[in-house]
């Protein structure tokens, strides 16, 4: 297990690299600070988690990388480019399914290949088959407001996926699905990850989720934003659920809840808790 | 529409029950006025009874017909090239503080002026044509496609514009993708006010310069003190405009089926 | 005890045939009869004779051409007392143009507004020159418009009232007047009005209003015309008034005081053959339906 | 506002600098009308310069003061009527599809007809005093602030309303605690058109019967043939209305800061 | 371990009795069977929990009870009065955080407390100790869009808690949250579930979570919504995280996620999976 304080390995095939990054939000009761001192390098073809509590700065740090919030200081380089704006070939699930009304389900999956001006049929039939594969088939002609809600964010994530992006940003992209569906969608995201190759940043809840689909998990810490630890997970792949009962898998998923619990931010009523997942 | 489909049927069911409340209404306000005239008996100078307007009507069908068409198309003609303008100010405001500033404050400036004031220099610097009343038509209508496309446009979800940020939209897919869209509820809702007051400024244009129109018809009749022949005009622009109007709220439902305000109170479902 | 209110309201903004009331009122005589008048500027002769048909003021001053169509859809009013008895209808054209006489205008264009006492007598004035809305341009603007376009020569001619326009477009356009007499259009210029119900409950005042418009004209006519000018522009004095255009003004109306069937008559007194001449106007120019009484268009009742 | 807080200072200066803008534009008109002016020589009758325009104000400011006071109060008695009848029957429309039908067709209708060919009767009905321009000032309003209403009452998220009806929330509250503070950014845009139009209103009104106010003050002009004196009152009448649009404007930036449109663009921390 | 097939036990002291409900939506593509023959009953004092697949009906289940949406067929009860319109005394968490834009946090919680007419220093002394004790100390005065996805989720929880509620609806309340938060909430809804003895009706993907709160759990099936088990929860009160730990827990997990497998909601790639918690 390689516990890394700080940082890093291989600056020069880093994907995404973050240094120094520190982001204070304005607002009429006086500056929030979100971010501070973030150090991350994502190394091309890589698949890295984020934890941390509610409100550590998961989503800014994010939408940081996505070039969707300017930085207050520091630097963001995506593919050996300085970051200023969105880079090309990222794909991104919002936290809130931002889907539009005007639209029916598979025209929202569509609306990221219209935009880089890709059309035509081969494209629908993609957008078809990604929503197939996401237990949306059917749904294609709907509005978002006839969706339940986990049925939304995995339209999102069809949208995301659309159009093959090499980066791919995710802002708890399962956190409205039930336990079985999710375990599926972990089994195929880990698919698509293995078959392409993409960089992946993920942001999530679930230590489990975290651990069984990462390279590397960050941890972060609130009062300000700011990684604690980062770990790399030296797993075999491709993984299968059933990894999850192995003991190695335990042990990364201790170590985490040790780390959050030292940290104050797990507690209990009861002194004996503090190892096993029960996210 | 000659579907068997029972929402259709009871869509369409729901659209003659409508009307005929309407119907009921206007009848109830004709009994009304005419029992009033009957009883009162003013002076037809001041206030015809319906059936007097009616008759009056009938002695020329067509020369009221052919000037509700030259007001009607003034007013097309005003309102159209007021939308365009209309839209294409506001996402120059919408996306430029300059423009905002400057082009905006003229406009608001410019609104606050009548146009029966202005009129006798329209008639000064564009003749008598039919240049200065689509003119007159397209200030009044103006104003109100700006204010509201400019409130639609910056009424965006800020994440919506981030989805299409993260995908490298050009601004100019952004607005077409995003903010048109989800401005729209809000255009229409100017849009329903500018096509009222695009006929009124056709009228008011006919009123300063004109030798047709509706306008026209009432400054004649006002001149001869046919009061009746006044108040055929006026119901027949009465008429007009309640026609415009439905014609563009029709459209709003056409083109916007996916907004709050446009389905089934209470949800969908009932 | 307290003096009898009366509203008067005039056909325009303030101009010269407006004289005798502001002179009245600037010198008193309104108060020493025991009245108290409120003197309105108007909005156009028609809209006056609204107001009073409808009972929001009690007199107007007004084009009296305009009561036999009036009458006839229903108005109440009549005329109490004529000032100008003479018409004073005419287009006006550039003062050095060769236009003598309605055929002249064959090929131009002329101005007008909608409510002017020209509209009745447009087309028939046209036909004593052979011709029509299609040889002759007739533009319908607004009041306010009217000036402008013509002193801006986007027309040849603009169909008004002498004394009211010749002094004005004088400094912009020096014009000469073609009158519509000359092509037989006969009818009282300006008169004071009111309603039948007016005349019958409210006599008393009505005379002395009369008796002041007489002593008022009188005087003016004697030699004070600068007066009176003054008189308007004390009365008004917002409005910037130009004593000049006032003074030619006032004069032109005096010029149009009689018609040989009311000389040496007291101002305000109106001939029955000056009513039957404009009845029959207004009936061949198609603006009202033959036969009705003359006699119920005016009063000489306050006449003394 | 004498805060050392340097967001208020940034907002003071943001401030100053939009004014600045505003203020060179209108010196870049005044300008470039004054040259045209002058090299064109059109006569004033036509069109005046902006120095002779001022030098017919300086002639008598007190008098303009005094016009432009009346016409303010008209304007504001009609704004502030329109908006207390125009939100009621907002909510009535939204309420009740019987409402729906028959007041908003017939508001419809009436706005149609212009209101310059309905003030003659508007006079003779209601005389020559205040009341007749107070309601045409109220008709011209209306209209807008009526259909922005209703367009802002009804594009409600159904689930904020049923958090309140969890709460057994009275369709009141509802009202008065979702409905409204969610319809109120399209509320402020129809303020916006209607306190322009509330101004054109008075004007009308004034222009049909009056002894007071622009209105007026431009027809005796226009009587006149003093074109820089009628200029003197459209100019005024354009600061009168630009002044009054940015203070409903003012009153939306205090009353809304939470609105999306009403956020510093980019979003908040720029 | 008690597992009922249809409902019930008690229908005279059901606090929420439903019978035969069927759901429909209507939409331009057709009706939408969204539950069908629902049969349930709810103690007064009870705490159940509803799992199920994504789009199975839950939420529609949910404002059904709360009497937000009519339902086409079938009978709701509540303390004895047959359900017209939303019951009186019911707090509701919605699963989207439906917070007021123009509303500061602290007033936003509040609004429940203005419906019901109670008002003045005490209640809002209690919003900001309920915004507290969520960890959302010194939020009160920021708007809605300040704050990250789980602390909009955590205030609305504030807001239905406020006013104490007899009944209380929630729609995954802490979907948006990190296993920390989560395990925290989780604690502090059984104490105050303790000490107030509300009636709970919980929706939730967690399977642990469902288990750990519930005194029964409600399991779903979609095509069309519908019940396919309730089983008992015989574990004893108060419950420490350490619960999570014995056997007895394990045994009600495993034998939801059992059901749920059987049901081809829970696939795998692995075939020796199925058993353990890991959501
Ligand atoms: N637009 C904003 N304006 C002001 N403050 C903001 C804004 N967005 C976020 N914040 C603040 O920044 C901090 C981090 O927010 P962020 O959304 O990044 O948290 P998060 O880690 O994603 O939390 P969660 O897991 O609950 O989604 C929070 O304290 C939040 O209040
Ligand atoms: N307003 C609506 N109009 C039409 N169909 C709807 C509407 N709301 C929900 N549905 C449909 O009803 C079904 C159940 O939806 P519901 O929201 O109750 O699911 P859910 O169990 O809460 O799912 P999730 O866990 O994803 O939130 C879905 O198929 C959905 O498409
Ligand atoms: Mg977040
Ligand atoms: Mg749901």
């Amino acid at each position: 297990m390689n516990v890394h304080t700080a940082s890093m390995t291989g600056t020069a095939m880093a994907y995404v690299s973050i240094s120094g990054v520190r982001k204070t939000y304005g607002s009429p009761r006086g500056p929030v600070a979100a971010l501070e001192g973030i150090d991350l390098q994502v190394r091309e073809g890589e698949f890295v988690s984020i934890l941390g509590p509610s409100g550590c700065g998961k989503s800014t740090l994010l939408k940081c990388i996505a070039g969707l919030e300017p930085t207050t200081a520091g630097q963001i380089v995506i593919d050996g480019r300085p970051l200023k704006g969105p880079p090309h070939d990222m794909g991104m699930v919002f936290q809130r399914d931002v889907l539009l009304d005007w639209r029916t389900i598979l025209d929202n999956v569509l609306i990221t290949a219209e935009f880089i001006g890709r059309k035509g049929p081969e494209v629908r039939a993609r957008a078809s088959a990604l929503l197939a594969r996401f237990g949306l088939g059917g749904f294609e002609d709907r509005h978002p407001w006839e969706l339940s809600g986990g049925m939304r964010q995995r339209a999102a994530i069809c949208r995301a996926l659309l159009c093959d992006p090499k980066l791919l940003l995710m802002d708890e992209p399962f956190g409205a699905l039930d336990a079985m569906t999710r375990d599926d969608l972990n089994l195929e995201l880990a698919r698509i990850w293995q078959d392409t190759r993409k960089t992946v940043v993920f942001i999530t809840h679930g230590i489990s989720e975290a651990v069984f689909l990462s390279d590397r998990v960050v941890m972060m810490d609130r009062n300000p934003g700011r990684i604690v630890e980062i770990i790399d997970i030296d797993l075999p792949r491709p993984r299968h659920l059933a990894l999850r009962e192995t003991p190695e898998f335990g042990r990364y998923v201790a170590h985490i809840r040790h780390l959050f619990a030292s940290l104050g931010i797990l507690k209990d009523d009861d002194p004996e808790t503090g190892s096993g997942d029960h996210s | 529409m000659s579907d068997s489909n029972p929402l259709f049927a009871s869509r369409t069911f729901r659209a003659l029950h409508e009307v005929g409340m309407v119907v009921l209404l206007l009848a109830g306000v004709v009994v009304v006025w005419e029992a009033a005239v009957y009883v009162f008996k003013p002076a037809p100078l001041i206030l015809p009874s319906p059936s007097g307007i009616w008759d009056e009507f009938l002695l020329a069908p067509a020369y009221f017909l052919r000037m509700s068409l030259f007001t009607l198309y003034t007013t097309l003609a005003g309102f159209v090239l007021a939308v365009v303008l209309g839209l294409g100010l506001a996402v120059g405001i919408v996306h430029s503080k300059f423009m905002e500033r400057t082009v905006y404050t003229l406009l608001v400036a410019l609104n606050s002026v009548p146009k029966v004031a202005l009129a006798p220099l329209f008639v000064i610097w564009m003749g008598t044509g039919i240049e200065p009343k689509i003119a007159i038509a397209l200030m009044l209508a103006l104003f109100s496609v700006v204010i509201d496309a400019v409130l639609g446009l910056r009424s965006v979800d800020p994440d919506m514009v981030n989805l299409a940020r993260a995908s490298r939209a050009s601004s100019f897919d952004i607005l077409r993708k995003i903010r048109f869209p989800n401005a729209l509820p809000s255009v229409f809702a100017g849009l329903k006010v500018a096509i009222s007051f695009a006929l009124v400024g056709a009228i008011v244009g006919e009123f300063v310069a004109g030798s047709e129109g509706l306008g026209f018809a009432i400054l004649t009749a006002q001149g001869q003190f046919d009061t009746p022949r006044v108040f055929v005009c006026l119901i027949l622009l009465g008429l007009l405009g309640t026609a415009l109007f439905y014609v563009v709220e029709a459209l709003e439902r056409l083109l916007l089926p996916w907004h709050v305000s446009q389905r089934v109170p209470g949800g969908p479902g009932h | 005890r307290a003096d009898e209110k009366v509203s008067v309201r005039l056909d325009f903004s303030p101009w010269g045939v407006h004289a005798g009331m502001h002179l009245a009122k600037e010198k008193g005589w309104f108060k020493e009869v025991g009245l108290d008048v409120d003197v309105q500027d108007g909005r156009g002769s028609g809209n006056t004779l609204q107001l009073v048909n409808a009972g929001q003021v009690d007199v107007g001053q007004i084009q009296l051409g305009l009561l036999p169509q009036a009458r006839e859809n229903g108005s109440t009013v009549k005329s109490f007392a004529g000032i100008d008895k003479r018409t004073d209808l005419a287009v006006l054209v550039d003062k050095d143009s060769p236009i003598q006489k309605v055929q002249d205008f064959k090929g131009k264009s002329l101005v007008v507004f909608a409510a002017s006492p020209w509209a009745p007598f447009i087309d028939y004035w046209l036909k004593q020159g052979g011709l029509d809305r299609t040889t002759v341009n007739v533009m319908v603007v607004d009041p306010a418009a009217v000036w402008g376009t013509y002193s801006a020569k986007r027309a040849d001619g603009l169909m008004s009232t002498v004394p009211s326009a010749i002094p004005v477009v004088e400094p912009n356009r020096p014009s000469k007047a073609i009158l519509a007499e000359d092509v037989g259009i006969a009818f009282p210029s300006y008169g004071l009005i009111a309603t039948e119900k007016t005349i019958e409950g409210r006599k008393d005042a009505l005379k002395k209003l009369v008796q002041v418009q007489q002593k008022s004209w009188d005087y003016i006519r004697n030699g004070h015309v600068e007066e009176a000018a003054e008189a308007i522009i004390k009365q008004r004095p917002d409005a910037k008034l130009n004593k000049k255009v006032l003074m030619e003004q006032i004069q032109l109306t005096i010029d149009f005081f009689d018609t040989p069937e009311t000389k040496g008559k007291p101002i305000g007194y109106q001939a029955k053959e000056d009513w039957i001449k404009a009845q029959k106007s207004a009936e061949t120019a198609g603006a009202i339906k033959p036969g009705t009484d003359p006699a119920t268009y005016y009063t000489n009742e306050f006449i003394q």
